[in-house]
């Protein structure tokens, strides 16, 4: 048989990453390795527990979705010590021994800003980052940020509001953006929302002032999102496909377990020390109405779900 | 009953100040959009926190309550957007669900005798997971408009000519209640005192007629007349009031009171304490599955983290509108200055240009200030 | 046996504390039963099994012949038993009317809480009890220890028992307010209500009780008509715990 | 007394019963290396605990732990880390800043009268928010590799000989003070029981030599010995020992409970009910500061989310370890239990194969059972 | 002056109960003045007022004749006055020797509780009281009440007073416990301690005071010799409040 693959989730409440789970577990089953998880729910120090309690199982390779990368380290160490080879999912680790595999989460930030950007490339933008406790969530804007700089300096995008969102909890999202409508007396022209969940929050939020016609991002392509990508109240998720994440990150630690090199895998020191690791980067794909029937068609999701309610007279090429 | 009515002045003095100083802060906050805004922002809570009130008065104590929601609100919303039930089968179903928690934690803290803050902490951990394996993590949108229209928004409110009629049927109720109370006094061979219902009957319609205005004065662009009362609070408002008259003119209200004041003398005194202990359990479960299709509502979507974290507020809406922990003191009235005490300070804050870390900071203390003054002034 | 209440062999211990240890009483209408003995002596356990508010160790209960258990104090209500218990049982947090009717509210034909009913029904019971006693709107708490004991007497008194068990009624009472419960004790006892006494008064015991019976530790020292001793004798009773020669079994 | 000690007995029954049923489970539960997991991942939350079980013994309440933690975790880290101050300079800053909060709403609860639900719901608020202002919510790592071995992990633990030499002490100070005991007794003219300090003495001198062993047994790949007592481990074990000391044999603990039952008569005695009060505050601060030290040195970093939701966990293990919410009863021994049973249940569904979601509604009631086995014991 | 305690126009109100209303008197020391009245009169109040429980309204507290104000029962403790409450005020989670030392725990010398020593000490003392009185190590919460007095009373005796208040301190003791309490009360008030004793008791008051005074609805309603009145005489004040001949001004 195969090695034990430890798997450590950083927040599965977060929609996402039960498709990243589905595409790991079947990769692994495929090449006869078995899957262990533990999901640290947000909390770094949890984090640190669930990596011993996987090394305690008998993992011979981990695959690590760090909630915090820095925080992250004494869990490495402890692999080190036992030589189990660390996959660092999605977010940067960074440590000479890792191996990094990710859809770059500033890339991330810049296509949101840039969709949103092609729709409306003058007025005034609300940034609706994500939780304060979580370290991705200034990635995103410092990436959203790259993309809008050059229309803020020229002085045709105005920053007018920019709220964090405790625990990405749709919900605040939604208020936050009420309490902006009210303090700018409706004064918005564009969205920049972090991902889906606080977008979802946004949207409502507009909706509930009959506000029309604002271009909202998000990221992760939730299927309630795509819904409304087809409706057209959101403008673009960024969908990183996080079945080929998934594939690809299982096949690695497989690779790595066995003591082979990743085929496909660079040196790469972009990170904030730079230090030097081995890296694996996967390009994100900003889905719009454009292409919307790229996900239909890469079976993410069902056409039905996406395009469930949407108005035939003025559905997107996708769903007609 | 003095002291409460004292106290319940001083937390809406409080109140006003806090609006008041905002105000004169950004400008924006004693604007009719804004206080629509708060109104439905905190209805969620409210409606929660209303019945949390009784069960804080029992001494016991519900941790579940945001996670609950969270299950009940996706199982909601995936019964009809997943498995394509009807809107009314779905919200039955949810209902369904929440008291059947509702019977299981009282079964527990009643007649098992677990203490209610370990069954519910419980609860808080096994129903966020709950929440999570329904839906399997994924937000399930909403889309039936009536259902929509009871988390308020755009056509969620009853319009200016519907909120003036419920404000008057309002203003009647009060005035009524005012008559019954005489008439009972004078049956029990009492001398009602010429003004004693003056007051009250003044002020709540001074009250009803000023909130009917303001609401019915915010215009969204594109519409044709004013909101008027956002359905949402609507809802929040009929809570309050039936839970204020249970708790104060029923026996089961009474018997609530009994045993917070002191549970052994309520057994003593024949009271079936179990029994009351699961019927409130379950009334907190109602309100919980209505508070769910409020907060879904608004969101247009049921998502697993709904609610989380919503418990320490509910709570504190309660401690906060004066109901003591410590058992048998408070009112359901005072939870609505509670709530709307803490989500004044929370979007008042968001008006202002301060950052989130001070926006916290502020928070926190401004609503530990709320309540110094009110022991302040009582000294 | 035509006795209202009848107990037999009833025992209670708490840990290793035999506070109830095999003891036997009848109780017949219309008879006043004073319980004496020295603190801890097992009175208030007792009387507590009486109520329904803890359960038998062993022995039996009968009500009219009948064998009956209680498992709670409101099937004990129910049955006709009402109880002054010596630590007064209130809510503290309800006015005096309020505790009055705890668990007997009057209400109205709608099924609500008759307040207004309740409190004049109240009014003339309290002043008849203690005229000086006004605040019977404030939260029991507030009161004086004697004027919750007025509150508690009152409750045993306002609804019809066949059976009233007083834990020490009179000891927080001042002398008008003793007075007027005596009076109580005698009209009751005279409309054939069945009355335990427990007290240490020994005025108390003499001006009221037909027969007395003395605990010591638990065990019963003995069981008498109150005619047949003296003070000095019962007092010898309570402090050596031999029974008086007028002692008869059970 | 005995029912405290009964209730001890049952509740490491429990932990016995779970450890073996994960065992039974898993076949990796009753190992080594995941005792010495366990241990680590535990002592933060149980050195909170600790000092929440007299607060709440004495009738309050601290929601703010979670957040203080994250804030004086991340100042010391920040001071370190971007501000280049030594170690030592930086703990003692926050501690400190922990004692200062500890005064503060210590203040604010015993001498104004603010319920401590409130004061420390403020806290909790406020604090959260000063852990993301102090470094701008940026994540600081810490390096100097003695403050990092106070968070275990590789070379934070004893070694074979050390953690020897520590139980040998411990069992010595075991007999000790039951000689002292005994001593005691027969000063005040007592004549004490030929066997009763014996059976205490002997269990205590084989939980210890157990627990070393057992710790010794774990060696890691590449270590030259086992690793034995980890530091967290060992820093949570001498906070207990010296928790335990204050509540039973000093005037100060005598208060405390003395307080939480019933706060009159304290006063009424003279004890001076506003300055214990305080001074507890004072305690739990300091341990929060200590427990803070440790949750950084584990993470290599102090992060503005440490400690999120810790409140209610510290509490769950305080009121699973047997102290009541109503004040007065409760030990500190009991904590350790109650945070062992919540953290080998939540490590021990790690090794299992429940998915995600099962796993928490499987966390939550098995908490509930636990709780609910000691009360069916106890009847 | 040489009075012990004394007591000029001492108010004290809560909303609208005038509960103490311009009372004064004064206490020599080996006195014994009974404190009288119906239930409700502010006798509690009153004393409550002189133990620094409750702060005075208006009216002053005079020590040996210089003035004192109390900002706490530990103030009032520590000036060498001790109160038995009628509420009791025991910590009713710890045990009979805990709650006799509460405030006052002995130490070890280096300063830990010594619990062999308090319960040495506590065996006797109990034991004099209440000899049947086993279970001291039981949290006081699972006592009689009559044990629970007996812990109340033994606390205040336990520690050397120069002023005694005792509020209804044998209310719920048996006959014996009385007895002893009474030897205990003329021997303290032989060696100087000037004793404030509230009681609803005649024969106690007869007993043991020197002079006693009568309270109504807060006010005084007069003070007088014990030997100067009779039994019918002081049943009169109390009921009617109006003073006997014999009652002199303050
Ligand atoms: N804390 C309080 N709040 C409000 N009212 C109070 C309070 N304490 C006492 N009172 C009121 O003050 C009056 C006097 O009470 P107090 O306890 O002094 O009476 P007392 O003479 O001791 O009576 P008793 O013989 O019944 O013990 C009563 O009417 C009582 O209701
Ligand atoms: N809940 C309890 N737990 C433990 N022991 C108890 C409990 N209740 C009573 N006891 C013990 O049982 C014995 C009898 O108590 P009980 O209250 O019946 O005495 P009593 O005769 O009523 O005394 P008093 O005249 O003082 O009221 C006492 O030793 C008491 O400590
Ligand atoms: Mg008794
Ligand atoms: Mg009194």
């Amino acid at each position: 048989a195969g090695p034990v693959v430890g798997v450590s989730w950083s927040n599965f409440q977060e929609e996402r990453w039960k498709t990243d789970e589905a595409a790991i577990r079947a990769e692994l089953a495929r090449l006869g390795a078995s899957y262990v998880s533990a999901d640290a729910g947000g909390s770094p120090e949890k984090q640190i527990g669930d990596v011993e309690s996987l090394l305690a199982k008998g993992a011979k390779v981990l695959i690590i979705l760090a909630m915090d990368k820095d925080a992250i380290q004494p869990a490495l160490n402890k692999a080190k010590a036992r030589k189990v080879p660390v996959v660092a999912y999605d977010r940067l680790i960074e440590a000479p021994e890792v191996f990094y595999l990710t859809f770059d989460n500033r890339e991330v930030g810049r296509l949101q800003a840039k969709a949103v950007l092609a729709v409306k490339p003058q007025g005034r933008y609300v940034m609706i980052k994500g939780s304060p406790s979580d370290p991705n969530a200034d990635f995103l804007r410092a990436g959203q940020q790259d993309a809008l700089a050059e229309a803020v300096k020229k002085g045709d995008v105005k920053i007018v509001a920019e709220e964090y969102t405790d625990g990405w909890k749709p919900e605040v999202a939604q208020k936050n953006m009420e309490q902006i409508l009210t303090k700018l007396k409706g004064g918005v022209d564009a969205v920049v929302a972090s991902n889906d969940g606080t977008a979802g929050g946004a949207i409502a939020a507009l909706a509930g002032k009959g506000i029309k016609g604002v271009p909202v991002s998000g990221q992760d392509a939730d299927h309630a999102a795509l819904n409304r990508v087809a409706l057209g109240t959101q403008t673009v998720t960024v969908w990183k496909d996080s079945r080929t994440l998934g594939k690809e990150a299982a096949a690695a630690a497989v690779q790595l377990a066995s003591g082979q090199k990743v085929p496909g895998a660079a040196t790469w020191a972009g990170g904030e020390r730079k230090v030097s690791l081995q890296a694996k980067f996967l390009a994100p794909v900003a889905i719009t109405q454009a292409n919307l029937g790229d996900v239909i068609a890469a079976g993410w999701a069902p056409k039905a779900v996406v395009c469930k309610g949407v108005d035939a007279a003025k559905a997107p090429a996708a769903c007609k | 009953m003095n002291a409460q009515t004292q106290r319940l002045a001083v937390m809406a003095a409080v109140l006003v100040a806090i609006a008041i100083g905002f105000h004169a802060l950004t400008g924006s906050f004693l604007t009719a959009e804004n206080l629509y805004n708060i109104a439905q922002q905190t209805a969620v809570v409210g409606i929660v926190a209303s019945g949390m009130a009784l069960v804080i008065v029992a001494r016991q104590i519900d941790l579940a309550v945001g996670s609950l929601l969270g299950a009940v609100g996706v199982l909601m919303a995936w019964l009809q957007y997943t498995q394509g039930w009807s809107v009314g089968a779905s919200l039955l179903a949810g209902l369904a669900f929440a008291l059947l928690i509702g019977l299981f934690q009282g079964w527990l803290s009643a007649v098992i005798g677990i203490p209610s803050f370990v069954v519910t902490l419980g609860g808080l951990v096994s129903l966020r997971g709950a929440a999570f394996l329904i839906a399997d993590g994924k937000t399930q949108p909403v889309t039936e408009p009536w259902l929509l229209a009871l988390g308020g928004g755009l056509d969620g409110s009853l319009g200016e000519r519907g909120s003036w009629l419920l404000g008057a049927a309002l203003i009647a109720l009060i005035w009524a209640w005012q008559l019954v109370q005489r008439r009972a006094l004078v049956r029990a061979g009492g001398t009602p005192d010429g003004r004693a219902g003056l007051i009250p009957g003044v002020l709540g319609t001074l009250a009803v007629i000023v909130v009917v205005a303001v609401f019915n004065a915010y215009r969204i662009e594109g519409q044709e007349q004013g909101q008027g009362l956002p359905l949402p609070l609507v809802i929040w408002v009929a809570v309050v009031i039936v839970l204020a008259f249970i708790a104060k003119q029923t026996r089961f209200g009474r018997y609530v009171y009994a045993i917070g004041g002191n549970p052994d003398a309520a057994r003593l005194a024949g009271i079936p304490v179990r029994r009351v202990m699961i019927q409130l359990n379950l009334l907190l479960a109602a309100l919980v599955a209505l508070a769910a299709v409020v907060a879904m509502a608004r969101l247009n979507a049921g998502t697993n983290s709904m609610g989380t974290g919503m418990e320490l507020t509910v709570i504190a809406a309660a401690v906060i509108g004066g109901v003591s922990l410590a058992g048998g003191s408070g009112s359901v009235a005072g939870t609505v200055l509670g709530a709307l005490i803490i989500q004044s300070i929370d979007s008042g804050l968001l008006l202002t240009d301060v950052s989130i870390g001070w926006r916290m900071v502020v928070l926190g203390q401004v609503l530990v200030a709320a309540v110094v003054f009110d022991r302040v002034v009582q000294k | 046996m035509n006795a209202l209440l009848e107990v037999r062999g009833a025992r209670k211990s708490f840990g290793g504390v035999h506070a109830v240890d095999g003891v036997s009483l009848s109780l017949a209408p219309g008879e006043v039963l004073a319980v004496l003995g020295h603190n801890g002596a097992g009175k208030s356990t007792l009387m507590q099994m009486l109520a329904g508010a803890l359960p038998f160790d062993g022995g039996e209960l009968l009500l009219n012949g009948s064998p009956v258990k209680f498992a709670s104090p409101a099937d004990s209500r129910a049955a006709g038993i009402e109880t002054i218990h010596q630590k007064l049982a209130l809510a503290d947090n309800l006015d005096s009317v309020a505790n009055l009717f705890l668990g007997r509210e009057l209400r109205t034909r709608f099924g609500l809480l008759d307040d207004a009913a309740m409190r004049a029904a109240a009014v003339p019971l309290f002043a008849r009890l203690n005229p000086n006693f006004k605040n019977i709107a404030d939260p029991v708490q507030s009161l004086s220890g004697g004027q919750r004991q007025v509150v508690a007497i009152a409750r045993a008194l306002q609804f019809k028992a066949r059976v009233l068990i007083m834990d020490e009624p009179c000891a927080a009472l001042g002398p008008s307010e003793t007075a007027m419960v005596h009076d109580l004790i005698r009209r009751l006892a005279a409309e054939g209500v069945g009355i335990l006494l427990v007290t240490h008064d020994m005025p108390d015991v003499f001006a009221l009780s037909n027969r007395l019976m003395v605990m010591k530790n638990g065990r019963l020292v003995g069981m008498t008509q109150t005619a047949a001793v003296t003070e000095d004798e019962v007092l010898a009773m309570i402090i050596a715990g031999k029974p008086a020669a007028a002692c008869l079994p059970g």
